[in-house]
């Protein structure tokens, strides 16, 4: 019978373009583990719902998938909210849940569980990548930060200040624009007078789209270095921002430029199957089964405790090169890359190794 | 110092303030004119707004030029908007509470809608080029061009609809037909053609907006929601069916907006425009200018 | 029943029974209740052989919102008001019962919490929207969701954009019995139990004069004052009582859930529970049980059959509107109205 | 030539009009008397194109009008004043004006302007209310300008349902000169009225109803069939 | 026979209208005092005023010695006074008997506004003597808005007299009713006047001169003449302003 791997990802809605990534990602590899035999001789089998990006919904399925579908292992969910629901409800069914897409820092701090693990670079190891690479372009930047005006927004600018900060650069003025803001130019007038060198934004998917575009046509974007965060310009979007993209920079912990043989292979395989580049939830998400195959092996079971045992400072290779759970807090360690729009596509301007980009362990549950 | 902060921030606010007023106005309009002559609400206006955008990327994409665009899609769109009022307004327009059920109708075709463009388009957003890219200069401050010409262009749309409208008999006839429409046929009025014209015409001109504001906001599914409520908002405030309100109501609307984004807070900026739409209810429930034919 | 036997005009002296449609329709809606809950109970019968969590859990929450959606129905189907924001009031009892367990797991104090919270927010919100009409009602409540959706979204206390976890499971005292609120079948239970209460509230006070006056609101504001009522004072004490119902139904998502989110508050919230009223039938609460199941089963059916069951639900939802414009329960219950009379016409 | 022949008319089960024949020439004004309840609003209802009829036909100078929608009838020359005057409220007292113009195709907006000054030289309380909201007006300046709308349109059938309802004795005098002129001008006029003596006064004959079907008609000037009208109608 | 209602200077206008201006009388209990004036003379605007349905911008409204000018609609009700409209104002969707009970359940004691319908027994005696007394009994189950012209007229009065008003406003009772019909709603308007103070709104002349024991004239918004019948009809600028030299 087959180990069966419950995904709840949003298939609709606005943030369909990440599930379906994170749908990419998964299948590619459950084929291939399949291919070679699967999971201690089993096969891999995926079952998706559709998560409506609304945690009331994740959770519902999730429960669906635990005890309807008795699925071993349980991932894909893509906002903050959703993962934290999710692990709870993993939590008091006793069950394991991954995250491949959430950056949200609370996720493996103060809000960390047991049962929850994310294999992905949480948003405090981006900034600090990002900030180091910010800092020895322009020592003692003036930035400038607009992020959109709510929780995730505010807290991924806030971290990201804080490090920069720490490094010597000097805040030059902050704007919170309202979520979906249809036009960012009301914010131009502060932002020209502020006269900044960096303008870091945490604003993402459509607005993201509309902030580049309008600072195009205002002529806002010359000699200036913008950068973001990872969920910022993404391949969802960057087609649409079109030249405007050009030189932005940002902190992610993949790239389908790294340049090694996993990854070229990773990445044909990804076009090959999908005609369409991966982004990192596509790889994050891929390297995703692996991770679960390698802990499930070394436990030789697929038992909750066993497992997580496994799991717990388990190091195993992903296209974004070799990974490590820390055990403290679940959260994966990984080198980070540095990465800027040139011609349209992301070319990496910089790294810095996981441990330097990791950041303490904050989890006090366990 | 002062007058910096008035030349390089209060100014470029209002101006930019303008533009965006103006999108509001072209989006609004086609709802004014079905919400206040036919008294139907069209929750599905936004996601007209955004078919209109998408015809126009599908078409662009294919070599029509933007300026053909302006003509072609509105003609497109009027004889859906045509069939939708034959083949599903009508059915309900003569039900008891017309507004809640159309309202409801609509709400049900705007979900169908904006899931239908996903599966025909795709999730992702796109962005037609800049029709007229560049921009001018005045005094320090830089203004796309395109956005200029919109301001124009708008300002004479909403004057040839405000013709149309107000110097022909079409406004009273189609007040009177949503009224009491076996009167209004005992006088020659020929309902059924009127209404489904009407939503037509409504339907054309949210599509035009989808053509012109596509450049700057961008097409992706959802985009319908963007303006809606605000559009409705200015409706509301305007009085339904008035096409001056819903100009002044735009324009000073958004132009609030912008100025309380940047003296009080962007947070602040969308509960002031809600109180300000509550406030002229109370104060004036047929709306700054009045309804429509109410004298 | 309230029959007046008449002299038919003119001699021929053969009494001729008038009935009171509006108490046999309410009657009707009673009967159909009556046999929502058996069909419940048989469900709950076979979740508990089949030793089931998830549907018994699922069937839980469609309860928790059809309480929703009867609230939707009070406003929609009894005063005309259509109101879009519906989910605010869900919401606050949802949150305010979420904050109260995670200090003090109690659930009398938690449903205390949401109900005094309701009056009052209530009543000044209600304030306000009552100063408007139809369409203008619609989107002023709709506009006071999103204000109170925003402001919970930036609340850092609130949880923000991730909401709250960690809301404990708690025992229901009901001096008889205490239930746990992680038991699928004994919570499915008292839920089934507690909506039936809110739907018996409900439905006693939609008979009463106060009730009617309500439905005179709806067929024609201008003559009610000349009977000497305030339209003013009823519109919003019937905004209040349906705001109590959506937050005392809302209080009950934590303890089956755990968790809160701000997406109680979205639109998506108060849209659903107007599709559920218009789907199960406007005007007849029963309709809001039903539908709330229905559109429960439907979500979850479709939903993992296509990504896209918005399109199913929207076509469903358009149809309903046009064809069956009385919804389910207006094809259903006049069938059930005329057993009731004796199958007279 | 206006005739209607065994028309029927169905509200759902209940059968109101059973079986109505009548005839009228040009010019000729025709009215119709009966209880309330009896029939007569159904049946210009019928002839208007309102409510279908279940059978009978309904025909003006050789052209059927049953089965017609509304507009279709009124391009076929026929205009209707209905019981509770229909006045369009929100909008102002000239805009319902000009919607009657709608009823004759094909005539220029000088033309059209003249009409509308005729009207207002006729009944100069309109002209002074031109720019107030038509459902403000008193009951009879509404009276006046439901008739004035169909004025303008130059009915060869006028369908006019009780218009002296709530009428100051002046403007009902007023208003059975209207009807009066309206004649002369050759328009057919059928006329549903309680204030029998004063239709009685424009009629050439008459029609009495009871239960949907005719039980009487007469001369109107012819004093026996009246004094027999008053019986069938006083009856209780 | 003592005054019940005294009205004084009572005006209201409309843009430039003065609909109503400045106009007084006195309505005695136990008879009924007629108003009669040409069309838009402001009748019916004066009973606006006089119900609270539109606010007097000049004047006073006094029940009983009580000021009450410018109180709601309800207030208004709840003082006594019914009122029926000109231009039918009924609750079409809703049968005839539940436009009937609505209008009675004022009846009932406070405490009964919150129990079940079927108790409130005073209520429903009162909806059974209507039906019986207007003749609405086949009717009863029937919406109000499926009622011909005159039916509805009749229940417009109907529910008018359900609330027992101690003062009653009647605008143009016999308006549509067939020549029986007006004959028999002039009795029962006679009769009612025994125990309720009538104020009335009439045209046809045959009905107010046979039982009006008072009658004011109003013309443009002002009070042109009043006094008793006999009186008011011999009044030359009455003639000219409302009977006409017919
Ligand atoms: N929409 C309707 N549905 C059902 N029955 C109706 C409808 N309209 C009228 N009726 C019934 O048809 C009968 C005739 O109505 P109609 O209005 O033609 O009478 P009428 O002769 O005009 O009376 P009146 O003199 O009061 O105007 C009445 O008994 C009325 O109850
Ligand atoms: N809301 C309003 N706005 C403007 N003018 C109004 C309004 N209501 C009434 N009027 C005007 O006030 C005058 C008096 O109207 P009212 O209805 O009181 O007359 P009336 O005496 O009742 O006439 P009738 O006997 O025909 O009913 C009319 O000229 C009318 O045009
Ligand atoms: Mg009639
Ligand atoms: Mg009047």
């Amino acid at each position: 019978d087959p180990i069966k791997i419950g995904v709840v990802t949003p298939l609709s809605g606005t943030y369909t373009p990440i599930g379906q990534q994170v749908r990419w990602g998964l299948e590619l590899a459950a084929s291939e583990v399949n291919a070679a035999g699967g999971i201690m001789g089993r096969q891999v089998q995926l079952i998706f719902e559709d998560e409506e990006a609304n945690p009331s919904v994740a959770v519902q399925k999730a429960e669906k998938l635990f005890d309807v579908q008795k699925v071993d292992f349980l991932t894909g969910t893509v906002n903050s909210g959703s993962t934290l629901a999710v692990g709870q409800t993993a939590e008091r069914a006793g069950k394991l849940i991954a995250t491949t897409v959430s950056f949200a820092d609370s996720i493996t701090t103060d809000k960390c569980s047991p049962n929850v693990f994310r294999v992905n670079a949480r948003a405090g190891q981006q900034s600090t990548a990002l900030a180091a690479w910010v800092i020895k372009q322009k020592p003692k930047a003036k930035v400038y930060f607009l992020g959109p005006d709510y929780e995730m927004g505010r807290s991924t600018v806030a971290t990201f200040k804080k490090t920069v900060e720490a490094l010597g650069a000097t805040p030059a003025g902050e704007v919170f624009a309202p979520l979906d803001s249809k036009d960012f130019t009301q914010y131009f007038g502060q932002l020209r007078q502020a006269r900044p060198e960096v303008l870091y934004t945490s604003v993402a998917g459509n607005d993201t789209v509309r902030l580049l575009t309008q600072m195009q046509d205002f002529g806002l974007l010359k000699d200036l270095l913008v950068v973001g965060a990872s969920g910022t310009v993404t391949s969802q979007n960057i087609a649409a921002i079109g030249a405007a993209a050009e030189g932005f920079g940002t902190g992610v912990g993949y790239s389908t430029q790294i340049d090694t043989p996993e990854n070229k292979t990773f990445v044909a395989a990804f076009k090959a199957a999908n005609k369409s580049d991966p982004d990192l939830y596509g790889a994050d998400s891929y390297g995703l089964i692996y991770f679960y195959k390698a802990a499930v092996e070394k436990a030789k079971s697929t038992d909750t405790d066993k497992v997580r045992e496994a799991m717990r400072g388990l190091e195993w290779a992903t296209p974004q090169g070799k990974k490590t759970m820390r055990a403290g807090d679940h959260q994966a360690i990984q080198p980070m890359y540095v990465v800027r729009v040139s011609g349209g596509q992301f070319k990496i301007v910089g790294n810095v190794s996981g441990e330097e980009a990791i950041g303490p362990d904050d989890c006090k549950r366990f | 110092m002062f007058l910096d902060y008035i030349q390089f921030v209060l100014a470029p606010q209002m101006v930019t303030g303008l533009s965006l007023g103006m999108a509001v106005v072209l989006v609004a309009l086609g709802l004014t004119i079905i919400f206040g002559l036919l008294d139907v609400i069209n929750m599905a206006h936004g996601e007209f707004y955004a078919l209109g955008a998408y015809l126009a990327l599908a078409l662009g994409a294919s070599g029509v030029s933007f300026w053909l665009l302006i003509v072609i899609v509105p003609l497109l769109m009027m004889p859906i908007g045509y069939v939708v009022e034959r083949g599903l307004i009508q059915r309900v327009f003569n039900m008891p509470d017309r507004h809640v059920t159309t309202l409801l109708l609509t709400f049900g075709l705007g979900l169908v809608l904006e899931e239908g463009l996903k599966v025909v388009f795709g999730p992702t957003t796109q962005r037609p080029a800049t029709p007229i890219p560049g921009a001018v200069e005045v005094m320090g401050v830089i203004l796309p061009t395109y956005r200029m010409f919109l301001i124009g262009l708008g300002a004479a749309i909403v004057i040839a609809v405000a013709l149309v409208v107000n110097k022909t008999r079409l406004g009273a006839m189609v007040r009177a037909a949503a009224f009491d429409r076996n009167m209004a046929a005992s006088l020659g009025v020929p309902v059924e053609r009127v209404f489904a014209g009407t939503f037509a015409f409504g339907v054309a001109l949210a599509g035009l907006a989808g053509v012109l504001l596509a450049p700057i906001y961008s097409v992706f599914p959802t985009m319908g929601r963007d303006f809606i409520f605000l559009a409705f908002t200015v409706v509301i405030v305007g009085g339904m069916g008035s096409i001056a309100g819903a100009v002044v109501a735009g324009l000073v609307i958004t132009q609030i907006q912008a100025l309380s984004s940047l003296v009080v807070s962007p947070v602040w900026s969308d509960p002031i425009v809600f109180s300000i739409m509550v406030l002229v209810l109370v104060l004036r429930p047929q709306g700054l200018f009045g309804r429509l034919g109410h004298g | 029943m309230v029959d007046i036997n008449v002299v038919e005009a003119k001699g021929t002296a053969r009494p001729k029974r008038v009935i009171d449609r509006l108490g046999l329709a309410m009657r009707a809606s009673h009967v159909l209740v009556a046999l929502f809950v058996v069909a419940a109970l048989i469900f709950a019968a076979v979740g508990v052989i089949q030793d089931d969590r998830f549907f018994l859990r699922l069937g839980t929450e469609a309860l928790i919102f059809a309480g929703l959606a009867l609230s939707v129905d009070i406003l929609l189907g009894y005063t005309g008001l259509l109101s879009l924001g519906q989910a605010l009031y869900f919401g606050l009892g949802a949150y305010v019962s979420a904050v109260v367990l995670k200090e003090v797991p109690s659930f009398w104090a938690a449903m205390a919490a949401a109900l005094v919270v309701a009056l009052v927010i209530g009543f000044l919100a209600g304030l306000i929207a009552n100063r408007v009409r139809g369409v203008y009602f619609a989107l002023v409540t709709f506009g006071l969701a999103q204000v109170a959706a925003r402001a919970v979204y930036n609340t850092r206390s609130l949880g923000a954009s991730d909401g709250l976890i960690g809301v404990p499971v708690v025992p229901i005292d009901l001096g008889v019995i205490t239930v746990m609120s992680n038991s699928p079948a004994g919570f499915f239970l008292f839920t089934l139990g507690f909506i039936v209460v809110l739907y018996a509230v409900c439905a006693y006070l939609l008979d009463t004069p106060f009730g009617r006056v309500l439905l005179a609101l709806r067929a024609n504001e201008r003559r009610v004052p000349s009977l000497g009522y305030s339209t003013r004072n009823l519109r919003l004490s019937a905004y209040v009582l349906a705001a109590v119902i959506a937050s005392l139904s809302g209080a009950l998502y934590p303890m089956l859930r755990g968790f809160v989110s701000p997406e109680l508050l979205f639109f998506t919230t108060s849209g659903n529970a107007v599709i559920t009223v218009v789907i199960g039938g406007v005007g007849t609460l029963a309709g809001a049980l039903y539908g709330g199941v229905i559109l429960t089963v439907l979500k979850s059916v479709i939903g993992s059959l296509t990504e896209h069951h918005l399109i199913v639900i929207g076509l469903l939802f358009m149809a309903t509107v046009i064809f069956l414009p009385k919804g389910i329960m207006g094809v259903v219950r006049p069938l059930i109205e005329r057993m009731l009379r004796g199958g007279k016409r | 030539m206006f005739s209607i022949d065994q028309l029927q008319v169905h509200y759902g089960l209940s059968h109101i009009i059973q079986g109505v024949s009548l005839e009228a020439a040009p010019g000729e004004v025709i009215g119709i008397f009966g209880r309330n309840g009896v029939g007569k609003t159904t049946l210009m209802k019928a002839v208007a194109g309102w409510v279908g009829a279940s059978g009978g036909a309904i025909t003006l100078d050789g052209q059927r009008l049953d089965g017609l929608t509304a507009d279709k009838v009124c391009h076929h020359g026929v205009g209707f004043v209905p019981e509770d005057r229909r006045i369009f409220p929100g909008l102002s007292v000239e805009e319902n004006l000009k919607l009657g113009l709608m009823q004759r195709k094909g005539r220029s907006r000088a033309e059209q302007n003249r009409e509308i000054e005729l009207i207002y030289e006729r009944m100069p309380r309109l002209a002074e209310r031109r720019r107030q909201a038509g459902t403000t007006l008193s009951g009879g300046e509404q009276q006046m300008l439901a008739m004035a709308r169909i004025m303008v349109g130059q009915p060869r059938l006028a369908l006019i349902d009780e218009p002296s309802e709530g009428l100051a004795p002046m403007i009902v005098a007023d208003i059975f000169a209207i009807i009066k002129e309206m004649k002369a001008a050759g328009t057919i006029i059928l006329l549903v009225e309680q204030n029998v003596d004063g239709a009685l006064g424009v009629a050439d004959r008459f029609y009495a109803l009871e239960r949907g079907a005719v039980v009487l008609t007469g001369n109107a000037k012819d004093a026996v069939d009246r004094a027999r009208l008053m019986d069938v109608i006083a009856v209780l | 026979m003592s005054v019940v209602l005294e009205v004084r200077g009572l005006g209201v206008r409309f843009g430039g209208i003065r609909a109503v201006d400045g106009v007084s009388f006195d309505a005695e209990s136990n008879a009924i005092t007629t108003i009669i004036g040409p069309n838009g003379a402001g009748k019916s605007t004066l009973f606006n005023l006089i119900s609270g349905m539109i606010r007097p911008s000049s004047g006073k409204v006094m029940l009983r010695g009580v000021d009450l000018t410018g109180r709601p609609p309800y207030l208004m009700q709840r003082a006594g006074m019914g009122r029926s409209f000109q231009i039918t104002n009924l609750f079409f969707e809703l049968t005839v008997f539940e436009n009937l009970r609505l209008a009675a359940q004022r009846l009932e004691t406070t405490g009964r506004f919150l129990l079940p319908v079927r108790r409130s027994e005073r209520a429903l005696a009162r909806v059974h003597e209507l039906v019986e007394r207007f003749a609405l009994a086949p009717k009863a189950g029937e919406l109000a808005g499926a009622l011909s012209h005159g039916e509805q007229r009749r229940l417009e009065i109907a529910v008018a007299l359900a609330t027992e008003p101690s003062i009653l406003l009647l605008d143009e009772p016999t308006q549509g009713m067939s020549h029986s019909d007006t004959a028999d709603t002039a009795a029962l308007i006679r009769d009612l006047a025994r125990d309720v103070t009538i104020l009335l709104i009439e045209h046809d002349i045959g009905v107010v001169m046979d039982i009006s024991n008072h009658i004011v004239v109003m013309h443009q918004g002002r009070k042109l003449a009043e006094g008793a019948p006999a009186v008011v009809r011999a009044d030359p600028a009455v003639k000219s302003a409302y009977f006409g030299h017919a």
